[in-house]
């Protein structure tokens, strides 16, 4: 039993970092936002299984949420952004895929590299869902400083976030797990409304330094 | 009763400078006058010009201040306290540590201190002349001095003349070559000092090559004797110092009595006459330099004095 | 005896109550200083406050006291404020207040015409105050607080009248020194005091140091009071700011605080540190001190500015005081404490003497100033008719600071020549070489000085007026002058009997010198200085003053009595062609010129350049001179073009974008993981 | 007897929670203020009271040595902002920045934002901890947004993702220190209320403990302004409106020290974890010389003193990371003083852009000459910044250098020469905007408050003579604690 349980942990886990490479290799604002859809999903399917197995019930309320909020509304809302923005057409990638994703790979390295050594305490289920779960933090990363999209940051954003909901609930009764995870969702969604209203603003490269010079301080003096 | 005695060999060296030091400027000028082939004014002729001048009224120049009228009192005072401690035919006088050599040296300054000064009261260009290229010529002539101050008390352990000129007879001293330096530096401090040439002409006439005459121009009178008879004591002041310091030979001590303070007061005199006979075929036998030549010249002075000392405190340790 | 013994108990208390008196004279005169007795009320409490000080502590330094202490519940917490009277202390205490005393009488007149009373009035007492508290200070904290507290009040006295652009750069440049030398204080203060913390002074003194250490100490301290005393390299602060306040203060930053700041090498390095261990220390302090004497009268014999170069005498003067402090260490390093003592009686003198005449020359500056609003000597000259007795003040002043015997100058500087020539001793073979050629910058700053004070006389106060602020300016008022003589009388005593200075300085001496100190002065005949007995050097400035005023008077009796004394007032002569035009005189530039010439083409690359139209050009020919100030740029203009590039190279990333900034986060997480990674 | 202190410990949270949600439904942005002002004033009293009785802790919250006094100081701060800001806010409304709909918002967020930083302060719970700062982030990030102008809106932005991003980093930090502690202290609450595993840090798992502070470092350093992490505090500083700034610059950089110590005090007592020490250094270094050279270049007053607050958080992480009593002491006494000093500071720079209508320093200037109190205020305020005499600032960097230059001299000349690089272009900032021919500019009349400014520089120059005995207990038994 206790075999299989891992086993499936392991997987949804390993599910969640694939479904990280998968948000790093798109490069079209939709499809990005479907995969993060599924990456939550993978989440709920992971915090659920680590409800049933740690027989934790507030990380059923923890799922419930993620599913509603992260896997629903959320993705909606984005996809009405993109089309209200009319840049659902493609995003560029500063550098390249390839490049990011031998990055992603040096991130996952890094991330069982730190990890694995570091629980030796733990338990094994513990240590794997934290390695996994570092490893999804820092691929949400790698995605929100590659992308230049305020959306495609927000997704980064937001998968960063899974992987946090991953580790608290891989950690065996944390308590206030449901609250952290309702304040996220809050973040969240101040997040998508900051979007809204920045439409002024949809890239953030395109910075122009003289519009800064007007109201940030002028650079020459 | 030794204490009035003392008190009175004291004031007889004053006296005798004082009276000295005309006949000093007139020997050296009547030497010259000879060596230039000239009969020249006799040797009397500075005591003439002086009663003169004292018996002619002054002549203020409107701008001129209290300073003015002050000032050659201060530079007469200042000279002859200041000629008065060199030992000349006795050493170690009642007074003699009142000012060892550096006081010596200070004194002087402060003499020319207010000298440029009063150049610069009147507010004459040609004063102005004076006192600058004076101060120059100062500032770079009393630190050579000072080198050979140096010297002298690194040899004789004091700075105080009558030790100084004491210790110069004894045997311990020998022939050192940083004396030699040291003597040297004095000469042509000695030189730029008192206005000789190559550093100054005192019988010049033409204003813009003047150093010491340019700051006396507005004086007249008394004021001028007084001045005149300063520049004497100062000339008077050196060949005494060159004479007590490196040929203190003949000198009577403290207490030996008249008959030896005659003998010494003789010598003294053979040793003025002798001093201003060198300095008059020096004079005549070079020409003048260039105001700004001075500085290398001086600069000469103060580099030799530099190297005594330097020799001595290196030896001293050897 | 129990009167001296309560009178020690409670003079320390009373000592500390008087700054803190002086201190609420500062808020009060917050609310004083608009109204017109204002300025009268803050300064006689000033002048009050200054001369019980100075009564205290003569008292104290007198009475050969043994040192009293006092802690408040002040300051860091667990250490509280220290607070200690000894001899040292005693001995500037009496020189800070002199000057303060004598200031503030001075102000009851100046003070009136100060433009911005209200930014005078709070911060002079205050300024008084911090000095004195540094003086009393015993522990670390106490003695940082009050040194700093000193700079900030003085700044704000050199902001006095901010609106002229070089002022408020000038005070900037000062605070930034001031910081500058604090810090390093601190840091040499930390060494002391080791890593607990033993920040009181009797600890310190408990404590011993690496020799390492102290040398650390040592440079550090160089650094920190050398900065505020303005020794060269460190002094470009000090002729902008000292003379930018107004005159009474700028007598009291020149004449006093330069030598607060002596006071903390002073404590620091013969104190706090101890036995010195190494010769090098006096030879390094015995260099700097030769050349911040030459490099500062240079410095000043350029300047037509009086204020300015009086403040860059301040430089020489101190070069002196450090001549004589850094013989005093090499003596020390090699166990000769008797040249030691006389060395160190040579350098608290010439402590006591600059004070007195700086102030009394700033003064004088002061008077001038509100006579004929100019500073610049370029426009002065003549003054000597309508202010006779400040010209007179000035003279003794003048010839006091020139080292003119018999006045109290030459006193300290005699005793100077007297300590280097009793050196050969000292078995270093590079203090051989360095000593005499030490001597000779002594010398050669001596003569210097004389000249630029015939400069600084001669052009302001003589000849004739350069313009018609010069032309129409009045004597001052009495209260500046009484102030203006009585500084003048104390240089005139301090110089006729320089024994009596150095006894009293003895109880000092012996403090810094391991007991050792020079001979009873006041029992010898006449009163004549003998520094050092088997050198027969000796000096009696009564005898020489005596001399010269009867040879002087006699002079004068028997010329006027037997002789004419008729005189005539003329036209001048000046060989036949009178010059009409005061602009025919010599200027402060040209009388300076020769000088100029011989120094200044090595020290600042002086350049004359005369530009001379030719025939038919109507424009006037014109002469420049061009100086370059080697210090300021080699040593500060590179330093603050570095700080300006690297600021301009780093302002972009101020304005980075949004992503960026993320990277920046990302890489300072990856390579914090990989730390970890590789750490294990 | 802890009864009381209980009450006053839920008076904290309850009356600023309270006063916002009634500032909402409140009109009139008057009786807001008002309300602004009495609401904090309650909430200094409870705080006080603390003073008197402490309760004992329970598993969310708890009041020691540590954070009693910085509650003191938050409300306090808050109490005298509050004042500063219904004059500061009166202004705004005659000159029509703002509108009273969002004065009313801009309330209930202030007493929301002392209720987060009062929640953060007392937390005895490392995820109630997160979660405060969290929501003080967010309510930070509405009013720095406030203005609603482009500038303030990006500068909101800004804060908020890179505000997100450290909590994020913080949340992560704070599960593996749960996960560290969980296998000692058994599953549940107890695990996280921070007393019980500092009573137990030394069993933890020490690589864990590592891993967990690099990113607790990170999270909290984040809003602690540290260098690099700093991009949003000028801008957020600079385009709010200003008792933000104060409050950003005075408080919730504390908090979020705070925060970091509390880690920093469970790193220190378990042996075998490595010492976070050699970490604070680098990132105080880093910031404190960063800040020095930005601040030559800043043309913007407000932005100029966010940056000196940037330079001074790296001073205390610096003297944090050196550790030992003295340095401690230095840190915890630095902390406060600097919260006082620039938030007073804060005040004076409000009220002068309001009278000069204009933040550029290029065109302020002679601040003494035509507003004496103001600027005379801001002279002081940036003197006791500096580290200058007679004020507290003197006595924690003192004690800051002397220390450390007796045990590590390298680690001391960097340290020097960023203070004294601060010092010098915070200065010739200072002396062109105090000092010099004031122009014949905009002076707009204010009523401008001078009390909250003076009474904070008064504190300042006490704290630098003398300091209260029971603070400077709190002060060293913290100091013990940090290690």
């Amino acid at each position: 039993m206790h075999g299989l349980a891992f086993d499936i942990a392991h997987f949804l886990a390993g599910g969640m970092v694939v479904a990280s490479f998968l948000l790093l290799y798109q490069d079209r604002l939709s499809a990005l936002i479907n995969i993060f859809a599924l990456h939550s999903l993978v989440l709920v399917l992971a915090v659920g299984w680590q409800a049933y197995i740690q027989d934790a019930h507030h990380l059923y309320v923890t799922a419930g949420i993620a599913l509603i909020f992260k896997a629903v509304i959320i993705p909606t809302a984005l996809h009405r952004i993109v089309r209200q923005l009319g840049i659902h057409r493609t995003l560029e990638v500063v550098g390249g895929v390839g490049r990011d994703m031998l990055a992603g790979t040096a991130l996952v390295a890094l991330a069982i590299l730190v990890m694995l050594p570091v629980t030796a305490g733990a338990d094994a289920l513990a240590r794997e869902d934290l390695a996994f779960a570092l490893a999804v933090v820092l691929l949400g990363l790698l995605l929100m400083v590659t992308r230049q999209n305020a959306v495609s940051l927000v997704v980064g954003f937001m998968s960063l976030e899974n992987g946090l909901v991953l580790a608290a609930a891989g950690a065996r009764g944390m308590p206030l797990a449901v609250e952290i995870s309702i304040a996220f969702s809050v973040l969240i969604a101040l997040i998508v409304i900051g979007v809204f209203l920045f439409r002024i603003r949809e890239r953030f490269d395109s910075v122009d330094m003289q519009a800064m010079d007007t109201f940030r301080e002028g650079r020459r003096k | 009763m030794a204490l009035i005695a003392d008190y009175l060999v004291q004031g007889c060296q004053m006296l005798l400078i004082l009276l000295l030091a005309p006949l000093l400027t007139g020997w050296v000028r009547a030497v010259k006058a000879r060596l230039l082939r000239r009969r020249g004014p006799s040797v009397l002729q500075p005591y003439r010009d002086l009663s003169k001048l004292l018996r002619k009224e002054v002549v203020l120049a409107d701008s001129a201040s209290w300073l003015f009228r002050v000032a050659p009192y201060l530079i007469f005072a200042a000279l002859w306290v200041a000629a008065a401690l060199v030992p000349t035919f006795a050493s170690g006088l009642l007074f003699s540590w009142t000012a060892d050599l550096i006081a010596i040296v200070a004194l002087l300054g402060t003499a020319r201190f207010f000298l440029a000064l009063a150049g610069l009261d009147v507010g004459t260009s040609f004063g102005g002349i004076g006192s600058s290229r004076e101060m120059m010529i100062a500032s770079l002539a009393e630190p050579a001095m000072l080198m050979m101050v140096f010297t002298l008390s690194l040899l004789a352990g004091t700075t105080e003349l009558s030790s100084v000129a004491r210790f110069m007879l004894t045997a311990e001293v020998g022939l050192r070559v940083s004396l030699a330096l040291a003597l040297l530096a004095l000469v042509m401090v000695a030189i730029a000092e008192n206005a000789r040439i190559p550093v100054d002409n005192p019988a010049t006439h033409l204003e813009l090559t003047m150093v010491h005459e340019a700051m006396v121009l507005e004086y007249s009178g008394r004021h001028l004797a007084l001045i005149e008879l300063s520049a004497s004591l100062k000339l008077l002041l050196y060949l005494s110092l060159l004479g007590c310091i490196f040929a203190p030979w003949g000198m009577a001590t403290a207490g030996a009595g008249p008959v030896a303070y005659l003998g010494g007061a003789a010598i003294y005199v053979a040793k003025l006459a002798l001093g201003g006979l060198l300095l008059a075929l020096f004079e005549t036998s070079i020409a003048k330099m260039r105001v700004f030549r001075v500085d290398q010249f001086l600069g000469a002075a103060l580099m030799l004095g530099l190297l005594g000392a330097l020799l001595l405190f290196v030896s001293r340790s050897l | 005896m129990p009167a001296g013994v309560r009178f020690a108990t409670m003079s320390l208390p009373l000592l500390l109550g008087l700054p803190m008196l002086l201190l609420a004279v500062g808020v009060y005169a917050i609310a004083a200083a608009q109204r017109p007795e204002g300025g009268r009320q803050v300064y006689g409490i000033a002048l009050f406050a200054c001369v019980v000080l100075l009564a205290l502590a003569l008292g104290h330094l007198l009475a050969g006291r043994a040192p009293t202490t006092l802690t408040l519940p002040l300051g860091l917490p667990w250490l509280g404020a220290h607070f200690r009277l000894d001899a040292l202390a005693a001995f500037f205490l009496i020189v800070v207040n002199l000057g303060g005393a004598v200031a503030s009488l001075f102000a009851l007149g100046y003070g009136q015409h100060e433009r911005a009373p209200e930014r005078v009035l709070p911060f002079f007492p205050a300024f008084l105050a911090g000095m004195n508290l540094v003086l009393l200070a015993d522990d670390a904290f106490t003695f940082l607080f009050a040194w700093e507290f000193m700079s900030l009040s003085s700044w704000a006295l050199v902001m006095a009248h901010h609106q002229e652009p070089a002022n408020a750069r000038a005070g900037y440049l000062y605070l930034v020194m001031a910081c500058f030398g604090t810090l390093a204080l601190l840091l040499a203060f930390g060494l002391l005091a080791g890593p607990d913390g033993g920040y009181g002074f009797a600890a310190i003194r408990a404590g011993t140091t690496s020799p390492g250490f102290a040398a650390l100490v040592l440079v550090l301290t160089l650094l920190g009071a050398g900065s505020k005393a303005g020794l060269v390299p460190l002094h470009v602060w000090l002729p902008l700011a000292h003379p930018a306040a107004p005159s009474h203060v700028s007598a009291l930053m020149s004449g006093v605080m330069t030598k607060v700041a002596v006071y903390g090498f002073i404590r620091i390095v013969f104190d706090l540190l101890g036995e010195p261990a190494l010769w090098w220390w006096g030879g390094l302090v015995l260099a700097l001190g030769g050349i911040t004497a030459v490099l500062g009268v240079l410095y000043a014999l350029m300047q037509h500015d009086l204020k300015r170069l009086l403040a860059y005498h301040t430089v020489e003067n101190i070069g002196i005081i450090f001549i004589g402090l850094g013989l005093a260490l090499a003596f020390q390093a090699n166990q000769m404490y008797a040249s030691a003592a006389l060395a160190l009686t040579a350098a608290l003198f010439h402590v006591l003497n600059h004070s007195l005449f700086k102030s009394l020359l700033f003064l004088g500056t002061g008077a001038v100033l509100t006579a004929t609003g100019e500073r610049d000597m370029e426009r002065l000259g003549g003054l000597i008719h309508p202010m006779p007795w400040t010209a007179l003040a000035f003279l003794i002043g003048s010839a006091a600071i020139s080292a003119l015997p018999p006045l109290n100058g030459f006193v300290s500087e005699w005793l100077t020549f007297q300590a280097i020539l009793i050196s050969p001793e000292l078995p270093q073979w590079l203090l051989k070489f360095l000593v005499p050629a030490v001597g000779a910058l002594l010398a050669l700053s001596a003569a210097l000085a004389a000249t630029c004070f015939v400069k600084a006389f001669g052009i302001t106060f003589l000849g004739r007026p350069r313009s018609p602020a010069a032309a129409g300016a009045v004597e001052t008022d009495r209260y500046s002058l009484s102030a203006l003589f009585v500084l003048a009388a104390l240089c005139l005593l301090a110089g006729i009997l320089p024994g009596l200075v150095v006894d009293g300085l003895a109880p000092v001496v012996s403090l810094l010198n391991g007991g050792a100190r020079l001979m009873a002065q006041h029992d010898r005949p006449w009163l004549t200085l003998v520094p050092v007995v088997d050198v027969k050097s000796t000096y009696n400035g009564l005898l020489v003053l005596l001399f010269m005023t009867l040879s002087g008077f006699t002079a004068a009796f028997l010329i006027h009595r037997l002789a004419s004394n008729a005189a005539r007032r003329g036209p001048a002569w000046d060989c036949g062609f009178p010059d009409a035009n005061p602009a025919f005189q010599y200027t402060a530039g040209s009388f300076a010129q020769p000088i100029r010439r011989v120094f200044g083409s090595i020290v600042f690359q002086a350049r004359e350049r005369v530009m001379m139209p030719p025939p038919g050009d109507l424009r006037p020919a014109r002469f420049e001179v061009k100086l370059r100030d080697p210090v300021w740029e080699r040593g500060y203009a590179p330093v603050a073009h570095a700080v300006v590039a690297l600021s301009s190279r780093f302002n972009y990333l101020q304005y980075l974008t949004i992503r960026r900034y993320l990277s920046l986060v990302f890489g300072a997480l990856v390579v914090l993981l990989l730390g970890m990674v590789l750490w294990r | 007897m802890s009864g009381a202190g209980f009450v006053a410990m839920t008076a904290l949270l309850v009356v600023p929670a309270s006063a916002a949600l009634l500032l909402v439904l409140l009109p009139g942005y008057r009786l807001g203020a008002r309300l602004n002002v009495g609401a904090a004033l309650a909430s200094l009293l409870a705080s006080v009271a603390l003073f008197g009785t402490r309760p004992e802790a329970n598993l969310y919250l708890r009041v020691d040595d540590f954070n009693i006094y910085l509650i003191a100081l938050n409300n306090l701060v808050s109490f005298t902002t509050s004042v500063f800001s219904a004059s500061y806010i009166a202004h705004e409304m005659e000159t029509g920045r703002l509108t009273p709909a969002y004065l009313r918002f801009y309330h209930a967020m202030y007493q929301a934002l002392l209720f987060a930083m009062n929640l953060a302060l007392l937390a005895n719970n490392i995820g109630l901890l997160w979660v405060a700062i969290e929501l003080a982030t967010l309510i930070t990030v509405l009013m720095v947004g406030l203005y609603r102008t482009r500038a303030a809106l990006e500068a909101a932005w800004k804060y908020f993702i890179l505000g997100s991003l450290g909590i994020a980093l913080a949340l992560f930090g704070t599960i593996l220190v749960y996960l560290a502690a969980q296998p000692t202290m058994g599953e549940g609450l107890p695990a996280m209320a921070w007393d019980q595993l500092l009573a137990r840090a030394a069993a933890f798992d020490p690589a864990l403990l590592n891993l967990a502070f690099v990113f607790l470092l990170l999270g909290y350093g984040t809003k602690a302004g540290l260098v690099p992490l700093h991009a949003w505090l000028p801008d957020a500083h600079a385009e709010g409106p200003t008792p933000i700034s104060a409050i950003l610059s005075g408080l919730l950089l504390n908090v979020a020290l705070y925060a970091v110590l509390r880690f920093k005090m469970l790193m220190s007592a378990n042996p075998s974890a490595l010492a976070p020490g050699p970490l604070m250094v680098g990132l105080g270094l880093l910031s404190l010389l960063f800040a020095g050279l930005m601040l030559y270049r800043r043309g913007d007053i407000k932005r100029l003193f966010a940056y000196s607050s940037i330079e001074h958080m790296g001073i205390i992480t610096f003297a944090f990371g050196m550790g030992g009593p003295l340095a401690n002491f230095a840190g915890l006494l630095h902390m406060t003083m600097h919260s006082l000093t620039k938030s007073a500071i804060f005040f004076a720079v409000g009220h002068i852009s309001q009278v000069k209508g204009t933040q550029r320093i290029s065109t302020i200037r002679g601040l003494t000459v035509t507003h004496p109190a103001l600027g005379w205020g801001l002279v002081a305020g940036v003197i006791a910044i500096a580290g200058m005499p007679p004020f507290g600032v003197f006595m924690s960097e003192f004690l800051v250098v002397s220390s450390t230059f007796a045990r590590q001299p390298l680690l001391a000349l960097p340290l020097v020469l960023g203070l004294l690089l601060a010092f010098g272009t915070l200065l010739w900032r200072l002396n062109g905007m105090a000092f010099g021919k004031p122009d014949s500019g905009p002076a707009a009349p204010v009523q401008a408050s001078i009390l909250p400014m003076l009474v904070h520089l008064a504190l300042v120059f006490v704290a630098g003579i003398w300091l209260p005995g029971p603070l400077v207990a709190w002060f060293h038994h913290v100091a013990i604690l940090l290690g």
